[in-house]
């Protein structure tokens, strides 16, 4: 079947997931979509699968024109997606979640059809096993034997290799080129590993900042798609400004820290962070950097190790201490996670600054406002802000004894002047000896402003390496899995 | 033995409007959506029922009006919540209020009549056996249809295709939608049929179990207590009867025991289930409270003895599911 | 300009609400064989056509007022306090527990003594059910609930038990107070100037802690956003506790001047649902303090005014429960629809 | 169209007396085939016809409308615009009392109007039981006394309406213009007693009382009760002559002195019957009283009669005697009568109450308290009443003559023949005084003497009893 997209645009309030997309895919190949975190491959392959729908343009299938698509249309249209966070029922077994949404037929048919497949790839899924039992992978080759057994002429895999061995992934790509040369399937790949890309995909699709940047053949340069993907005419984040000067003292020690997340662990993390220091997390979304950032704020419990702040054992204790320590975290979900959507300005100055009572009414306020150039009135609520300013604000709700400073994503959503702005705000307060972790989907970022740099991958610190040592290709190519780890 | 089996019989008949109200809620909170209005909904069908058997002189018509109410209550709580996104315990809440009030309101006028009551029916090859003839053989169809519905119920739910649609419409909504799975209808859909349940329980307190209709009727607090044993039974249609059930034979027991026992206070028999409700929500919810996560993170031992003990809510219970707000 | 368009706005929604729940109430009277605008105006004469009426009205406005304002405080950081029913009752328990020792009469301070036992057990009754909530994830509308019968059940035992008078079990009720343990209203009227005045403060109180200190802003906050109320160190499971610690103090207010000023004695229906009711007043009034007042009089005037409905038209006097749920779901039904289009045309 | 069968539809089987408006024919008859568009036509007729009327009509009488339910009557009631303006002005001016709040009262109505007494009601005026037969009372009063009006309300307890207090209803009755008001239950005790202190110029009964023998009451109040003893001795003596099972339970409401008398009553009348009619060794009757906490049920609060009532047949027990206001042993009774199971129920409190019992009721004892109120309405009239302490028994001649006997009993259905030749006898010997079942020797249940071997009860010995007998099982007193 052959998929057009036709200038689909995706808005999501004040994000613009999709801009102007125009696509085709043929029947019978393998497409490799390839982004970094955010830049629209999962919006644009979710509309597909009539999961949500676009704010404007139009897919067409076969050159008809697929009106309010909705996941059930588009599965009768042949088209199934796999998701990231695979989309099943952990509280039913893996015969029923098979069942779901699938043919009618006698339950020893479909029984007979679980096992074949689960056979024919070497699957091994007992149908009596609830699905809370099994491995994000093995969540995965169930998803995928059911849109097998479903018969779509469309499959979307929306980053499919993460939890499988490596014998399982060429048993997959074999699956897939299979139903692509023999079955005339489309299969539309998904992903940030260059290296699957290259091995597997006959076309390579990139997505930059919701828009799609470049459509090549095989064989692929590497660094090409390196630079396509992150960027290289640093167009992002100024790097002009002076890094601020590095204290003596380690204030912040990890030693063989083990931090358990509600998703994830990680393992033997150790670390020493100085005053005035900026350090860097590169990674795609979801290997480790949220949860060290947490870990460090006091949010995400200690399991083993030592975490030594100012001299002082702080595994175990209460955020609050934490944070009357001067440690401090921004979330990256400003509104959702950060902020209070219908409590005005002047009601977070308040609530920020408890010991400053006789300033609430309109001096701290008035001031914050002023001093970060937020766009808005003290009544303004949080929710009518636009990112940028919901980011001022935050940063303007900073303590000012504050010692360490955790960000995730500093400057997601905001445009270069924001994003200049909220840099400057942040490297004064290194200069006055605090400490700075923040991560980024921007390299350019990372490589502008750190001193050093964490790279994860795989849920592991890979490289921890001063900046200049590290280019930003170099990091691409680690976060992706395809360096050495140091 | 005879009194054993008397007293056995007694409870099935007393037990039976509470077994069909708890099934309904079983059944609504299957498919993500919790019905709060029992105890309101069970007044004003039995009102219904008492009604229209009165006018028609027909209880079976009777029987059907309460179902109608059921449906029509489940309908409010379903426009307001699955469709219209308003909080279901909010709506449910004040219907519970509104629709008892309403039933007082309207059944005024048949407050203590002499109506019709449903037949008893005997079933015959049964009568005759000599223990089980005494417990099962003689009772009115409502007791019949609670049993009848209970394993019913429990098969369809777990043994078959639409079953399984809704129960994974009340765990994964998302992901049920994203299977093509119509979420909304099935939540509406079995909202409703959960809400003609609950009614039916009305129609089976007005017209068997305690024959006519007043204020108070005798009913009050059932739907509370229904809501109670639905969690009690971990949302399982034969664990759920079993507890309506055994709720029964605690109120019959508890007049026994009263005698008996004279010193037992007796307002324990009728609060008794809903420190026992709180007890099934401490243990299913008491494992995501982070001070117990520390205590099974020191102690793993626990978490496994806990889990024994532990039954799960559908995960998306009371919770909203508008694709269209997603764009 | 734009105030002057939000506040037509929320006018009209508030005529489409009355409008909605005049043309139910019409029809569920007509059903009943009632003259509609007949049974209105008697109710309404029953809730404020004399002195005594009007009066009468305000004993059933104090109580409330003080459970509304009460659920202010619960309902700013996001928690339904359903169990507001059983904090009541314990109010009266422990209002009626203190007074028991003193069968020969007492003073003044007494009278404070039992009011603010009654809080205290109004507090200890509402911070179980919080305690359920932080501690034990047990959701406020079950673990409420439970209490609430649980309450129920207490002052059964209480009544048919320990405090049962000599000779007699029933369920009308323990022993009289002494006299000069009553509150005393205006001499031959029902109303009752320092209830009134602990109601109107009440009132007064919870707007000034919700609008001028930060502790009523940072219940806000919680409720707002519980995850953002962690990072800023505002303690979000403490606010709950405190919240409804608050919130079960007035509602024992409540119930403690059920039992002094108004019954003079405990009884199994002391709550008098002004709980469940206070409930429907708080979201008709959308947790808009100053709407509470105005809410609760309608209320109570259709609580009053109904005993006058069996009294001249042979009518259940439910009818006021109906008028009142009526009105609630038009409420929530103008908001949910107006939402629903709102999003049907975004989509478009 | 015209001339067809009416739908089977027709909202006579949906609701009551609404059938006229339907037939009255606004609403298109096109559409009745289809039931979904015809409810709602005939619910948007309702309110269309109900209300367009008021506002488009110019001749349409507004207050008679809003007088009467139904187009149908009010078309026919007067056009006078005068009475329009009257209720209109009443509503504007309800309107500004309710926007000022405390705004000026309204005037009273100042009508001559008929002598009016007040009769409040512990349960549903139609309970089938103790106030259905006060209600009864009331209306017999009406009809014998033409001028005197009745004001009742009913269910007049705590848990039927919350938040309202004795002396509140009081205030309202007397604002109606009632001058003679009668409490009828025991718990109202404490409240009319509050109630007569604050109006000393309305007179008070409270029935079931002893207030003014415990010279607690105000001089404006007085007690008025009937020897139910004898009904229930006439109740237990059936019950005695009918069981096959010698078992009878007794289906007690809240435990006090008046409870434990009637009780006991009973219990003397069945061990009359089984010892002296029957032959039988006293040891072999049993006599069980199983109590549930209030006049009537309250679910969640009392014990379930009907639960209470079941266990007691299930248990063997083949006759029950009710001691409470409503009928849920009769109802229990015809079930298990149904389910195949010889049962006798015995109700309380109202003539009618075995009716739709036909086969299980035995007769019930009953309380006529017309002659009683009627006196009192005409003392209280006439202005020659005086504070009495009233306990009127039956008229000996015939029991049953609602002019003269305070209590009676009706057989039932269910009465053998035999049986009630029996009852009549033992009636004569009632009367004649022949039998006095309070006389000693009497024991308590714990073995206490009550009274002694040749001993008569005083009124006060019968009236303040203390514990139930010894030969009764079940509590004497709330543990």
């Amino acid at each position: 079947m052959r998929v057009e997209f036709q200038d689909i645009h995706k808005y999501y309030g004040w994000v613009r997931a999709n801009v102007g997309i125009n696509l085709v895919l043929e029947p019978g190949r393998i497409y490799g979509l390839l982004g970094e975190n955010g830049a629209g491959k999962s919006t644009l392959m979710r509309m597909l699968a009539g999961h949500t729908q676009p704010s404007k343009g139009c897919i067409l299938f076969d050159g008809e024109v697929a009106d309010g698509l909705n996941p059930s249309r588009a599965l009768n249209m042949g088209v199934g997606m796999l998701y990231q966070d695979p989309l099943d029922f952990p509280a039913l077994n893996i015969f029923e979640n098979f069942l779901l949404g699938g043919r009618k037929q006698a339950k020893k048919q479909t029984l007979h059809r679980l096992r074949e497949l689960g056979e024919r790839f070497h699957f091994s899924l007992p149908p009596g096993e609830k699905v809370s039992e099994l491995t994000v992978g093995e969540r995965q080759q169930l998803e995928l034997l059911r849109l097998l057994d479903l018969g779509v002429k469309v499959l979307v895999l929306d980053e499919p290799t993460t939890g499988i061995s490596i014998t399982q992934k060429e048993m997959l790509f074999a699956t897939m080129r299979q139903l692509a040369k023999d079955r005339g399937r489309t299969i539309v790949f998904v992903t940030h590993k260059l290296a699957e890309v290259e091995e597997l995909c006959e076309e390579v699709i990139v997505l930059r900042r919701g828009k799609l940047v470049a459509k090549l053949q095989s064989p692929f340069q590497s660094d090409e798609l390196i630079k396509l993907m992150f960027g290289s005419e640093h167009e992002g984040i100024g790097k002009t400004q002076l890094r601020p000067e590095l204290g003596k003292e380690k204030f912040l020690q990890l030693q063989n820290v083990q931090l358990l997340g509600d998703k994830y662990t990680l393992r033997d993390i150790s670390l020493q962070i100085r005053p005035g220091e900026i350090l860097g997390l590169a990674g795609l979304e979801g290997n480790g950097q949220e949860l060290l950032l947490r870990g460090l704020a006091g949010l995400a419990r200690v399991g083993k190790g030592r975490l030594i702040f100012d001299g002082e054992e702080f595994q175990g204790r209460p955020y609050l201490k934490f944070r009357q320590a001067g440690i401090h975290f921004l979330p990256a979900a400003r509104l959702e996670h950060g902020l209070f959507p219908d409590l005005s300005l002047v009601e977070h100055f308040r609530l920020a600054f408890p010991e400053r009572n006789g300033d609430h009414g309109q001096l701290l306020p008035e001031e914050g406002i002023k001093k970060f150039s937020i766009q808005a009135q003290l009544s303004t609520s949080a929710r009518a802000l636009s990112g940028g300013n919901q980011q001022r604000l935050l940063l303007a709700l900073i303590p000012t004894q504050t010692r360490l400073l955790l960000l995730e994503h500093p400057t997601r959503g905001l445009d270069h002047g924001a994003g200049q702005q909220v840099w400057s705000h942040l490297l004064d307060r290194c200069r006055r000896d605090a400490a700075l972790i923040f991560s980024s989907a921007d390299l350019d970022e990372i490589k502008a402003h750190s001193h050093r740099v964490l790279v994860f991958y795989n849920r592991q610190i890979i490289a921890d390496r001063p900046v200049h040592s590290l280019g930003v290709e170099e990091m691409g190519r680690l976060m992706a899995g395809q360096g050495r780890a140091v | 033995m005879d009194y054993l089996a008397l007293t056995l019989a007694g409870i099935l008949s007393a037990g039976a409007p509470l077994v069909l109200a708890t099934l309904g809620e079983t059944l609504t909170e299957r498919a993500g959506v919790i019905n709060l209005s029992l105890d309101g909904t069970i007044l004003l069908s039995a009102m219904t029922a008492f009604a229209v058997a009165f006018l028609s002189n027909n209880p079976w018509l009777g029987l059907l009006a309460s179902v109608a109410v059921g449906i029509a209550t489940a309908s409010i709580v379903a426009l307001m919540g699955p469709v219209l996104g308003k909080s279901q315990l909010a709506v449910g809440f004040i219907l519970t209020l509104f629709c008892r009030d309403l039933a007082y309101f309207l059944g005024h006028p048949f407050a203590r009549q002499l109506g019709p009551e449903l037949p008893v029916w005997t079933i015959p090859g049964i009568r005759e056996l000599p223990f089980i003839g005494q417990v099962l053989g003689h009772h009115s169809p409502v007791v019949y249809l609670s049993l009848i519905l209970t394993v019913y119920l429990w098969w369809w739910l777990f043994s078959t295709r639409s079953g399984l649609d809704v129960r994974a419409v009340g765990e994964e909504p998302w992901a049920a939608f994203a299977r093509g799975i119509k979420v909304q209808r099935l939540r509406i859909v079995y909202t409703l049929m959960g809400g003609a349940l609950v009614g039916l329980a009305g129609g089976a307190f007005s017209l068997a179990v305690k024959p006519g209709w007043g204020r108070p009727q005798g009913a009050e607090g059932a739907g509370w207590i229904a809501l109670a044993i639905v969690i009690f039974g971990g949302w399982h249609p034969l664990r759920a009867a079993l507890g309506a059930y055994l709720f029964a034979t605690l109120q019959v027991l508890g007049i026994h025991l009263q005698e008996q026992l004279p010193g037992l206070p007796a307002p324990l028999f009728q609060v008794a289930p809903f420190p026992v409700m709180i007890l099934t929500l401490l243990l299913v919810n008491v494992g995501k409270a982070s001070w117990f996560q520390d205590l099974t993170f020191r102690y793993p031992g626990l978490k496994r003895w806990l889990s024994r003990w532990q039954v799960t809510a559908p995960a998306a219970l009371g919770t909203d599911f508008r694709p269209e707000k997603e764009t | 300009m734009f105030q002057a368009a939000r506040f037509g706005l929320s006018l009209g929604r508030l005529a489409a609400a009355l409008f909605i729940s005049f043309v139910i109430t019409t029809l569920i009277l007509l059903v009943a064989g009632a003259p509609p605008l007949h049974s209105l105006v008697i109710l309404f004469e029953g809730g404020l056509g004399s002195a005594a009426k009007v009066t009468q009205t305000i004993a059933v406005w104090i109580p409330l007022v003080l459970c509304s304002s009460a659920l202010l405080l619960t309902f700013a950081p996001g928690l339904w306090n359903i169990g507001v029913e059983g904090q009541i009752i314990l109010g009266a328990i422990f209002a009626t527990g203190f007074l028991r020792p003193f069968p020969a009469g007492g003073t003044g301070l007494h009278l404070v003594g039992a009011l603010a036992a009654g809080m205290i057990g109004g507090a200890l009754w509402a911070y179980l059910a919080g305690v359920l909530r932080t501690w034990g994830r047990v959701h406020e509308i079950f673990g409420g609930l439970g209490l609430n019968f649980v309450a129920l059940g207490l002052t059964l035992w209480l009544i048919f038990g320990p405090w049962r008078r000599p000779g007699v079990a029933s369920m009308s009720g323990t022993e009289p107070l002494h006299h000069t343990l009553w509150l005393k209203g205006l001499k031959g009227l029902s109303l009752n100037p320092v209830s009134l005045a602990l109601a109107i403060l009440a009132i007064f109180f919870v707007i000034f802690l919700l609008r001028f200190t930060r502790w009523g802003l940072s219940l806000k906050a919680v409720g707002q956003n519980p995850e953002a109320a962690l990072l800023f160190g505002l303690k979000p499971n403490r606010r709950i506790l405190e919240a409804m610690v608050a919130c079960g103090a007035l509602a024992g207010l409540a119930g403690g001047l059920q039992v002094v000023g108004v019954y003079h004695r405990l009884l199994p229906a002391i709550s008098s649902n002004y709980g469940y009711t206070a409930l429907l007043v708080t979201m008709l009034a959308s947790f808009r303090p100053h709407l509470i007042p105005p809410i609760c009089l309608f209320f109570a005037v259709l609580n009053v005014g109904s005993i006058q409905l069996p009294l001249q038209l042979q009518l259940d006097s439910s009818l006021s429960g109906v008028i009142q749920g009526v009105l609630v779901l038009a409420v929530f039904l103008v908001h949910g629809l107006e939402e629903h289009f709102r999003l049907l045309r975004r989509k478009r | 169209m015209a001339g067809r069968a009416p739908p089977p539809y027709t909202p006579r089987m949906i609701f009551l007396g609404k059938l006229r408006i339907w037939n009255d024919g606004i609403i298109g008859e096109a559409e009745r085939d289809d039931p979904v568009t015809a409810t709602a036509l005939f619910f948007g007729g309702l309110i269309i016809r109900h209300y367009s009327l008021i506002f488009l009509s110019p001749a349409f009488s507004f207050s008679s409308y809003i007088r009467h339910p139904t187009f149908s009557e009010s078309a026919g009631a007067l056009l006078t615009f005068a009475k329009e303006k009257i209720m209109l002005s009443r509503i504007l001016r309800l309107c500004v009392v309710f926007l000022l709040i405390l705004g000026v009262g309204c005037t009273k109505e100042t009508k001559e109007k008929p002598f009016t007494f007040g009769l409040l009601l512990v349960g549903p005026y139609n309970d089938r039981g103790w106030s259905q037969a006060h209600y009864d009372a009331g209306l017999y009063v009406e009809k014998k006394l033409p001028g005197v009006k009745m004001l009742y309300l009913d269910k007049v307890n705590p848990a039927d309406r919350p938040g309202l207090t004795l002396p509140q209803l009081v205030d309202d009755l007397v604002g109606k213009g009632a001058r003679l008001i009668i409490a009828n239950s025991d718990d109202m005790k404490d409240g009319v007693r509050e109630a007569a202190e604050q109006h000393p110029e309305i007179t008070f009964i409270h029935v079931s009382g002893d207030d003014v023998l415990t010279k607690k009451a105000p001089p404006n109040l007085g007690n008025v009760m009937g020897r139910m003893e004898y009904g229930k001795m006439m109740a237990g003596f059936v019950a005695a002559l009918t069981t096959n099972t010698g078992k009878i339970g007794y289906l007690g409401p809240l435990i006090n002195e008046e409870t434990r008398r009637l009780a006991a009553s009973a219990y003397l009348g069945a061990a009359y019957g089984w010892r002296e009619v029957r032959k039988k060794p006293l040891e072999e009757l049993q006599f069980k009283v199983s109590w549930i906490g209030f006049w009537f049920n309250i679910p969640g609060v009392t014990a379930d009669p009907t639960q209470v009532a079941n266990r007691f047949f299930d248990g063997g027990y083949d006759v029950v005697i009710s001691g409470i206001d409503t009928t849920e042993a009769v109802v229990v009774a015809a079930q298990k009568l149904r389910a195949g199971r010889q049962v006798w129920a015995i109700p309380y409190d109202y003539k009618g109450a075995c009716q739709g019992a036909d086969d299980v009721c035995l007769g019930v004892p009953y309380f006529n308290w017309g002659p009683a109120y009627l006196e009192q309405v005409k003392a209280v009239r006439e202005g020659r009443w005086k504070q009495s302490w009233d306990w009127d028994g039956p008229d000996w001649n015939n029991i049953n003559n609602e002019d003269t006997s305070a209590i009676g009993f009706v057989n039932g259905p269910a009465l053998s023949t035999e049986v009630a030749e029996k009852l009549n006898s033992f009636i004569q010997g009632l009367a004649t005084g022949k039998i006095n079942l309070f006389q000693g020797p009497l024991y308590y249940q714990d073995g206490s003497p009550y009274l002694k071997a040749g001993e008569t009860a005083t009124d006060k010995q019968i009236w303040y009893m203390e514990r139930l007998l010894k030969g009764m099982e079940g509590a004497s007193s709330p543990k």
